[in-house]
């Protein structure tokens, strides 16, 4: 009941944000922080009163979940449910949601109604996504999410809007699409072997499929995936979306939607196609080291403060493909932090590009500079997420690449290699960021305020959350810990997971 | 917590929260008080909690202290959980020491800048970081002091940020290191895939069960585990960042580039002492890259202008002497010159931040001169250091230490004639520059006006720093005289005795050869620069001399090599990837879809009568067709 | 009352008249005589048919004529609607000036 | 009885070439008139008499009379026979002559050369067709009675006498146009 609960919250509180926006321009940021605060209380309190259980419970599937009949005829059911792994996402959606109604409460001051009802119906959307156990319900949630964001770059966004939203609308539907089919297809496999036409995941995570068709049924999985993931030939409509989206759409991207990707493959491509997704592990890590490097040469060069963030998502994400192919607890458990601690690092790197914007109208760093003088707390708060996008010990990216690599290593020697000179491109691009925006003799005449109350607030909770993580990340990974082991069982069917443990010679 | 060691690092930590939260709102007193108490706290408990370990300590020697489990994910285990053993002792003391006296200095020093509580939230910062370095009981827990002090001293390098070229030394610096510390983690990937723990008294136990003498992999890993160390110690080939890292404030440049962040890499390979040892290869490299440094890093010492420059590329000459004597088999010998080098270099620093200071932030040791008696303090505090650098025999702490690592050169186990040759070359080149040093600024006529002195709080840590750089040595004698071994004693609790080649007696004759290389760079110095500066003049009227001066300057032209074989490629091509040629791709469908738009369009032309002529001609094609079949 | 003409000669017939209407469409640069030669055109489907209809005596072929009979008139009173609508804008009836929605 | 039909063939195909030929409206119309009651001759003598009655009633009736009422309306006169004249010139009317030309020889060999069959026309009386119509084709009378319905609203709608309009995307050209050119 609760899983319906987040989204009718989520849903509801965006219709009456829509309505109340008619009368009154500033209700609906209130509704909609209400609503998103409302929905992170209920997780909390769920995640500290389920303890024990998230800890314990390795042999029980789901902490909850909710079913009901939707369209019988086709075998659809509203099927919820959590487990670990949904329930650190679903935290991380609230959490990322009170951060963009908190970070547009100045900047939107058009069509406030219809706004935060898309920032509302996104969430909802990619909740949707983050609990749905039927396929059919998963692709619901997946389109849910991608057409408010397509208004919300198009409408909102800065002047090369229409080309970015057109952009990340077709991409992503494109790909979509060949989800959908790759899903019928499953769907109609299963029926045919058994007679029993479902979209249930659970029914269809043991459909025995020739393996000639399952490479393709997980292709139409992993394009999608790997467009909003996004792996490197499919990245190109990300800087374009990042770059254009106002500050709340850009930290929902890189925080949620990309997530969603990861989660995809995780939820879905593995479970669904476990003898697939071991052929294709080694092209696939290899695509994610061609995008940690890739994505880091190119933020390199970026002169738009955006489009470089953006850049370097593309570079992290690289991280997370290379680790879930990587088919290990240790690499798995990386992927997590990765999902999580990307979100805070890359998400407070965009709300500070929004609000330089916001001081100084512009993206351009090579107008920037010298910032520090004027602005110590931004340049402090800068200077953080730099270092987190870095890797730098101590802050949660670096948990998460380092389990991931110190994984792969495992699976292959080379790959892991090259991928941990990432850390070296980070540190560059990572750097020039630093060095472009707040070092260097200052250029902007005039006075800029530094960080008003209401920043400092949302620039404290990622800050804390990025520290927490770095130096005490094991309630996540315990959390995280039922769901991971489930996936490496899967995995390696014939090793239970205390020799997979001592990796000692 | 019974046991006070975590507050070791927790005083400076406790100094960065309060400066880095509060210090817009603290006054200067304040801010000083916050930053350079915390640190003398944390040195007053160090010797506290030492004094308890070497006199009643516990059976193994060792402190240890679990605060709390950091990660645990399937069998990977690391633990945020200190360790207090004689190495790391003398690393702490060393630390919080010299710590403490650099912080009251800098209380004077940055008197005068705006950002005073940016600079010790940063020197605090940098204190726990590098204490977390070396009280750390796992190579993770390491690996994060590690990457904080290099984070630290990117910060303080660049301090004063609104000069572009000090932004490019820190970032350099960074990164530089930071392709050290790449290697060095998958090192550590391979410690753990192949021990199955990270935690440094688990793997040393575990060593000589695990690997044979030789085997590949733990050359491998031992080599890796160098590379981290090389890149911040500043030895070759990552050298090239020390000297820029210059640009920082003196104290900066004494507390991390001098005294303990780039001696890092000594305590990274003291520390894994276990897997060098189990690797032949792996040590002669460390011996070879030390020789190699010192030597190269002594005859660019010669050349420089900058005071701040002929100390930096000196210190890194000394770390030569440090990865020497490890790469020989010298651990205690290379603990000991670290400790006593730190002293003196740190007080080399500092006095010639009081120099630079007192000058209008002139660096140019060409326009100082004749300042031996307006600034007396300075002066001899500066002479007592610059003795111990080079070395002068029985009265400078400089020698006990370097006479041992040149005989150890020869004659421990990994020792050969050749490394003998080179270091001993390297003291001569050594003391030469240094002479050069203090004859161009001290002596000769004056040429900069004198700004102010420095105060108090300036000069008393000279004095401390001046009488330790002479006392030092004496806790660690040679055999011929004393044989008073304090120092080896208390380290040969952790690291293994240094296995002798040769006869002991033979020793006096090095002694002498290392006194006589001392004294013979003294004359070199005074010859070229006191006696006569027209000599010098004359030396470089000549063309091969110039040349050869001029690839010196340049550091060995290691800057201009990888400007061109690395820095360059990689910018070019990210600038003219700019746009993402991937994303040609889409754009190409893009443009193709749209050129066929075009190409359709131009059919629709409004005009009725060419539709239906359209619809006409499609009915005769069609009925052709079918008149065809 | 029976004729006896083949059925190709009626569908010639039809072919003639429809060729006629199309080439009137295509000639003429009034609009009105365009619909004119239109309504040529569906009488001549409208013989074929009933021609049809009549070799396999079924009804089918002048239910046919029928359904095209409701769709002239429906064709007729529209065009016509806006003929008169673009004589008013336009002050002509020349198709070949009526060229706005070319791509 | 072929001599009818050949005959009434031969009005309705000269009928027709002189409606596509006329330069005044009027005149086209009559002969289309003409064409029409021979239409409706045709369809008699192929057994069709309900079909021949309606041909004569709607569209003789009925449809020419829109026509004329129109060109009424519209003041078609002198000035549009001159005007015809202008525009009815031989390159305009040589090169689509031909493409029809070209279509008919089609039917007329596809016609030809397949395989003829005994032709005996058979009278199908109006009883039939509208059993047929009201049985088989009901749900086509509903669609045809939609679509009159349909054509009368759009013809009340678009016949309504209105300013001059024009659709958004061509105002907003034109607009561009006047401030170009102002």
């Amino acid at each position: 009941m609760m899983l319906a609960l987040l989204i009718v919250i989520l849903m509801a509180g965006g219709l009456t944000a829509l309505l109340a926006g008619k009368w009154n321009k500033s209700f609906p940021r209130w509704i909609a922080l209400i609503s998103s605060t409302a929905g992170f209380l209920i997780l909390l309190l769920f995640w500290i009163d389920q303890h024990q259980v998230v800890q314990v419970s390795s042999d029980q599937n789901w902490l909850v979940q909710y079913q009901k009949d939707w369209i019988l005829s086709f075998g659809i059911t509203f099927h919820l449910a959590i487990d670990g792994l949904s329930l650190l996402l679903l935290v991380l959606t609230f959490f990322m949601g009170i951060l963009a109604v908190l970070c547009s409460w100045e900047e939107i001051r058009e069509r406030t109604g219809f706004y935060y009802f898309n920032l509302l119906w996104i969430l909802a959307g990619v909740a949707g996504v983050f609990m749905a156990m039927d396929l059919f319900l998963f692709y619901f949630f997946w389109e849910v999410m991608l057409i408010p964001m397509y208004f919300l770059i198009g409408i909102w966004g800065s002047e090369n809007r229409v080309y970015a939203a057109y952009k990340f609308f077709i991409f992503t539907q494109a790909s979509g699409l060949l989800m959908f089919l790759a899903i019928l297809g499953l769907y109609f496999i299963h029926g045919n072997n058994t007679g029993v036409y479902t979209f249930s995941y659970v029914e269809l995570t043991g459909t025995v499929i020739p393996s000639q068709v399952a490479i393709w049924l997980m292709m139409g999985f992993m394009v999608a995936f790997a467009v909003k993931l996004p792996v490197v030939p499919f990245h190109t409509w990300l800087p374009d979306a990042h770059g254009e989206a106002p500050t709340a759409g850009s930290l929902i991207l890189a925080g949620l939607l990309l997530k969603t990707g990861a989660y995809g493959m995780l939820r879905f491509v593995i479970p669904l196609f476990p003898e697939a997704a071991r052929q294709v592990a080694v092209p696939a890590m290899v695509l994610g080291v061609a995008g940690i490097v890739y994505g880091a040469l190119l933020a390199y060069s970026q002169t738009d403060l955006k489009r470089l963030v953006a850049f370097t998502s593309v570079s992290h994400m690289g991280f997370v493909l290379m680790g879930i192919f990587a088919f290990n607890e240790l690499a798995l458990q990386g992927v997590v932090m990765q999902i999580v601690t990307h979100a805070i690092s890359t998400g407070a790197l965009f709300i500070l590009a929004g609000m330089i914007k916001e001081r100084l109208h512009t993206r351009d760093m090579n107008l920037m500079g010298g910032l520090w003088t004027q602005m110590p707390r931004l340049g402090t708060i800068g200077m953080v997420f730099a270092m987190a996008s870095l890797g730098l010990p101590g802050l949660g990216s670096f948990i998460a690449e380092f389990l991931i690599l110190l994984g792969a290593f495992h699976a292959h020697f080379w790959i892991t290699v090259v991928a941990a000179s990432g850390l070296i491109f980070s540190a560059v691009y990572s750097l020039r960021i630093v060095q472009k925006i707040f070092l260097g003799p200052e250029k902007g005449a005039g006075h800029i305020p530094d960080f008003s109350r209401r920043e400092m607030v949302i620039m404290a909770a990622l800050t804390v959350s990025i520290v927490w993580l770095g130096l005490y990340p094991q309630p996540v990974i315990n959390t995280a810990k039922p769901a991971v082991v489930r996936l490496v069982q899967l995995l390696q069917p014939d090793s239970d997971i205390k020799s997979e443990q001592s990796y000692v010679r | 917590m019974d046991n006070p060691l975590w507050l070791i690092p927790a005083l400076p930590l406790a100094g960065f929260l309060i400066l880095a939260f509060g210090g817009s709102h603290l006054s200067k007193k304040m801010i000083a008080a916050a930053g350079a108490g915390s640190v003398c706290l944390s040195a007053l408990i160090t010797i506290m909690i030492g004094t308890k370990l070497l006199s009643a300590g516990p059976d193994g020697g060792t402190y240890s202290q679990t605060l709390w489990t950091w990660i645990d994910v399937a069998g990977f285990n690391a633990k945020i959980t200190l360790t207090l053993d004689a190495l790391s002792l003398v690393f702490v003391f060393v630390i919080t020491f010299i710590g403490a006296l650099i912080h009251i200095y800098s209380a004077g020093f940055m008197e005068g800048d705006k950002d005073y509580s940016r600079f010790f939230a940063c020197m605090n910062l940098f204190v726990f970081s590098m204490l977390v370095l070396v009280l750390a009981d796992n190579l993770l827990l390491m690996y994060l002091g590690w990457e904080g002090v290099g984070l630290c001293s990117y910060l303080l390098i660049g301090f004063w940020y609104e000069n572009p070229a000090n932004g490019y030394a820190a970032r350099k610096a960074f990164t530089i290191t930071r392709i050290g510390d790449t290697a060095m983690a998958i090192g550590l990937f391979m410690v753990f895939y192949q021990s199955g723990t990270l935690v440094v008294a688990d793997i040393t136990a575990k060593a000589p069960e695990l690997w044979q003498q030789n085997e590949t992999v733990v050359t491998v890993i031992a080599l890796l585990l160098l590379a981290g160390g090389v890149g911040k110690s500043a030895q070759l080939p990552l050298q090239t960042w020390l000297p820029d890292a210059m640009a920082g404030p003196s104290p900066v440049s004494a507390l991390i580039h001098a005294a303990t962040m780039v001696t890092a890499g000594v305590y990274l390979i003291a520390r894994m002492h276990v897997i060098f040892e189990l690797s032949v290869v792996a040590q002669s490299v460390v011996a070879i890259i030390g020789a190699a440094t010192l030597l190269i890093a002594g005859f660019t010492a010669l050349t420089q202008y900058d005071i701040k420059r002929v100390l930096a590329y000196s210190t890194m000459s000394q770390i030569g002497y440090m990865f020497l004597a490890l790469g020989v088999g010298a651990w205690t010998a290379a603990v000991f010159h670290f400790m006593v080098h730190a002293f003196f270099k740190a007080l080399l620093f500092l006095a010639a931040g009081a120099i630079i200071e007192s000058l209008h932030h002139e660096h140019n040791m060409f326009r100082m001169g004749g300042l031996k008696d307006k600034m007396p303090v300075v002066f001899w505090t500066f002479l007592i250091g610059a003795a111990s650098l080079a070395a002068v025999p029985l009265i400078s702490s400089g020698f006990y230490s370097k006479d041992q690592i040149l005989w150890y050169a020869w004659g421990a186990g990994g020792g050969s004639p050749l490394l003998w040759a080179v270091a001993l070359l390297g003291a001569l080149i050594t003391a030469a520059y240094t002479t050069r040093m203090m004859i161009l600024t001290f002596w000769g006529e004056s040429k900069t006006h004198i700004g102010h002195h420095p105060g108090k709080r300036m000069t008393i840590p000279l004095i401390v720093l001046a009488f330790f750089s002479l006392v030092a040595g004496f806790i660690e004698l040679p055999h011929n005289f004393g044989h008073f071994t304090l120092f080896s004693d208390l380290m040969h609790k952790v690291l293994p005795e240094t296995i002798l080649r040769t006869n002991v007696s033979s020793e006096w004759m090095f002694q002498l050869l290392a006194a006589l290389a001392t004294f013979g760079g003294i004359f070199l110095g005074y010859f070229y620069y006191g006696q006569q500066p027209q000599r010098i003049e004359n030396l470089r009227q000549n063309e091969m001399l110039a040349g050869l001066r001029r690839f010196w300057f340049s550091g060995w032209g290691f800057d201009q090599l990888y400007d061109v074989i690395l820095v360059k490629p990689f910018v070019f091509i990210t600038r003219i990837n700019k746009a993402d040629v991937v994303d040609k791709l889409y754009t190409g469908i893009v443009s193709v879809t749209h050129a066929l738009y075009r190409l359709l369009s131009r059919t629709q032309s409004g005009s009725l009568r060419w539709y239906i002529m359209g619809m006409v001609i499609g009915a005769i094609v069609i009925l052709g067709i079918q008149m065809m079949l | 009352m029976k004729s006896s003409v083949s059925i190709e000669m009626v569908m010639l017939l039809a072919g003639l008249l429809f060729a006629l209407g199309i080439a009137g469409v295509i000639i003429r640069k009034n609009i009105i005589f365009m619909l004119l030669s239109v309504e040529i055109m569906l009488n001549a489907s409208g013989l074929a048919f009933i021609a049809a209809g009549s070799h396999w005596g079924q009804p089918d072929g002048q239910v046919m004529f029928i359904f095209i009979l409701a769709m002239a008139a429906a064709e007729v009173s529209i065009g016509l609607a806006l003929i008169l609508q673009i004589y008013h804008q336009h002050q002509s009836l020349d198709i070949d000036k009526l060229k706005e929605m070319n791509g | 009885m072929d001599i009818a039909f050949y005959i009434t063939a031969a009005v309705t195909v000269i009928a027709t070439i002189l409606v596509i030929t006329r330069h005044n409206p009027v005149h086209a119309l009559l002969y289309l008139n003409v064409s029409l009651l021979s239409h409706a001759m045709l369809f008699y003598l192929l057994g069709a008499p309900f079909a021949a009655l309606l041909e004569i009633i709607i569209y003789a009736g009925a449809i020419m009379v829109l026509f004329i009422f129109v060109i009424m309306l519209l003041n078609l006169g002198k000035e549009t026979e001159e005007q015809e004249r202008k525009w009815l010139k031989m390159k305009v009317w040589i090169g689509p002559s031909l493409l029809a030309a070209i279509l008919f020889a089609e039917f007329l060999v596809l016609v030809l050369w397949s395989e003829s069959a005994a032709f005996g026309p058979k009278t199908v009386n109006p009883r039939e067709v509208a059993l047929s119509l009201f049985g088989v084709y009901m749900i086509g009378v509903e669609l045809a009675a939609m679509l009159l319905m349909a054509a009368v609203v759009g013809a009340a709608h678009i016949g309504r006498h209105k300013r001059l309009v024009l659709h958004r995307f061509l105002k907003e050209e034109k607009e561009e146009h006047e401030e170009a050119v102002i």
